[in-house]
């Protein structure tokens, strides 16, 4: 494994700052807006590779800049405004730049040590084999149960494992039961309050898979024992009919 | 015999060292520029070196090359490094660690169920699961079969650092990334259709 | 300095070769049912056996373990060699940097935390980090919404030399460094004035 530093560009608009005013072209505590989006443009014109995100990130940071000088303005703000400062920096954007420096300089630290440890090569043939995880590796757990779900939504061929295509139907929703049958509990008491009775046949009509109908019935038995509903047939082979207590 | 290896002995170590599979000596030739008479020699003093200096490791020299192995007196306790190492370190296979996500978000599920979804076979990697105690039987699915339910349990919890199992990251928490690339890039497009018109 | 390595030393040796990725002092005792003085006696032993006589391998300690690689001075001739050649290499960005250096910093951290301190949106770049097995999801914070926390993994160190957390400058450090900088650059000032001044 080999590793590799990218260097040249910025690593955000507080970067981008911070470099400004270390090159002493600008001082903090009296940055201009015009300055900033001047300097940071000539910048960006300079740079041949400038990358769309790196455009948006200045764009923000010109917005940033903007709304400290449209709160300064505001007549209700405490802070008076002076006519010779109307065009300084938020306050908030130098608390922010002087709490950010430190990492900035920690990034670098970082870069250094990564390049180094990297002249440094641990056996490659040792690691290969299939991926393992380390236990407690929450992402990657998560990660998985998406991916897992979507293949199976996607009716997607199998892949590199080996896996087969098989439909999706029957198999459960991706939520805790508890959930499902709390969620199928809360919709009958919605139609219940909405229409006061319905048919059993009415609740378990609309059902696409088999899961799905014992969810409903689990919920209308859960209902019942918590007593919240009633089921009852008025004569032999009738309806079933649903009625809140 | 010389008590430090040369420049050529020491880059044919760590090229050994790195490599995967057997290095020929055209091989060892080309990447350190050397002879192969020179080469030659840096192999059989560096396996020498071991030999003397009684090094946990030697040099084989096998159809395709040379590889660099342990000496063979040590398997023993290679062996029983394995296990220590395997039982401190819990790893988990992809096909475990999806096993157990499977678990987790669709509790309490049966085995055919985790099978249906992954669309193999699963009794080995739920044994597993089983035996480092992060899932655990609870009880049984009414039905027919009765077939047995799982559930994770409190270590796999505290492992994961979660508070309840509702705290599982939800799709949109782990993909919202791709829903906000694909915003950029919406933006981006407007962006450069501007500049062109300009 | 004797010539020959002990029976312990050659163990560790092999051990570390099998191993690939650090070995922690306890699991070498656990195998080699040494104390921990004698196995530390082995490695530090180890290490000067190689600087001495000049091998191409060394040790590191890293992520709280010991790791064998090959001398850092052989790096150039060995991104000839067609196994690191071909290997996947690591790409980080600067930005990838200072947020990894934001997470190491306030682990465990929650992305909101990250943003406001890097003073841009850092989704992309933690999933990057999270995708190189950098940093991982460690639970969720109590309160509002939840939210995911983040920390960095024992890859993270492995990969950048350090054996644990504390290894790193503290962030005093890194402060001190700053004022001592701006002391010798007037632009700089302005930032530890603007820091008096509140």
């Amino acid at each position: 494994m080999s590793y590799e530093v990218v260097t040249g560009s910025f690593a955000g608009p507080l970067d981008v700052l911070c470099a400004l005013v270390e090159s002493r072209s600008i001082e903090v505590s009296t940055i201009r807006v015009w300055e900033v989006i001047s300097l940071y443009g000539k910048y960006l014109s300079e740079t041949e590779r400038t990358t769309i995100k790196e455009l948006a990130e200045f764009l923000s940071l010109a917005a940033r800049l903007l709304l400290g000088k449209v709160h300064a303005l505001l007549p209700d703000r405490e802070a008076a405004v002076f006519p010779e400062d109307e065009d300084d920096v938020p306050e908030d954007l130098i608390r922010a730049l002087s709490r950010y420096r430190p990492y900035r300089k920690a990034a670098e630290v970082f870069g250094e040590r990564f390049r180094a440890r990297s002249a440094f090569f641990s056996r490659l043939g040792a690691d290969e084999g299939p991926p393992i995880y380390d236990l407690g590796d929450l992402y990657a757990l998560s990660r998985l149960w998406w991916r897992l779900l979507d293949r199976k939504r996607g009716g997607a061929q199998g892949d590199e494992e080996g896996y087969e295509d098989f439909a999706w139907e029957g198999v459960p929703m991706a939520v805790p039961e508890e959930t499902q049958v709390e969620t199928r509990m809360q919709e009958i008491r919605d139609l219940l309050d909405e229409r006061g009775e319905v048919t059993l046949e009415e609740l378990l009509a609309p059902v696409p898979t088999k899961s799905v109908l014992v969810l409903c019935l689990l919920a209308l038995l859960e209902l019942s024992r918590l007593g919240e509903l009633r089921m009852f047939q008025k004569e032999l082979f009738d309806h079933v009919t649903v009625v809140a207590l | 015999m010389q008590s430090f290896l040369t420049a050529l002995e020491r880059t044919v170590e760590a090229i050994l060292f790195v490599a995967s599979e057997p290095v020929s000596t055209a091989e060892l030739t080309e990447t350190t520029g050397s002879s192969t008479a020179s080469v030659e020699a840096a192999l059989s003093s560096l396996r020498c070196h071991y030999e003397a200096e009684r090094h946990g490791l030697t040099l084989l020299a096998l159809a395709g090359g040379w590889q660099m192995v342990t000496s063979s007196d040590l398997e023993e306790v290679l062996l029983r490094f394995r296990d220590v190492a395997g039982s401190n370190r819990i790893r988990l296979s992809k096909a475990a660690l999806e096993t157990l996500a499977v678990i987790a978000y669709n509790q309490p599920v049966t085995r055919s169920e985790i099978e249906e979804i992954r669309g193999v076979r699963s009794d080995r990697v739920v044994e597993t699961l089983l035996g480092h105690g992060l899932v655990r039987v609870a009880g049984r699915k009414k039905g027919t079969g009765t077939p047995l339910l799982y559930r994770t349990t409190g270590r796999f919890m505290e492992l994961f650092g979660l508070d309840s199992i509702a705290a599982l990251p939800s799709r949109e928490e782990l993909e919202d990334e791709l829903a906000n690339a694909s915003e950029t890039t919406d933006g981006v497009s407007a962006f450069s259709a501007e500049r062109e018109g300009e």
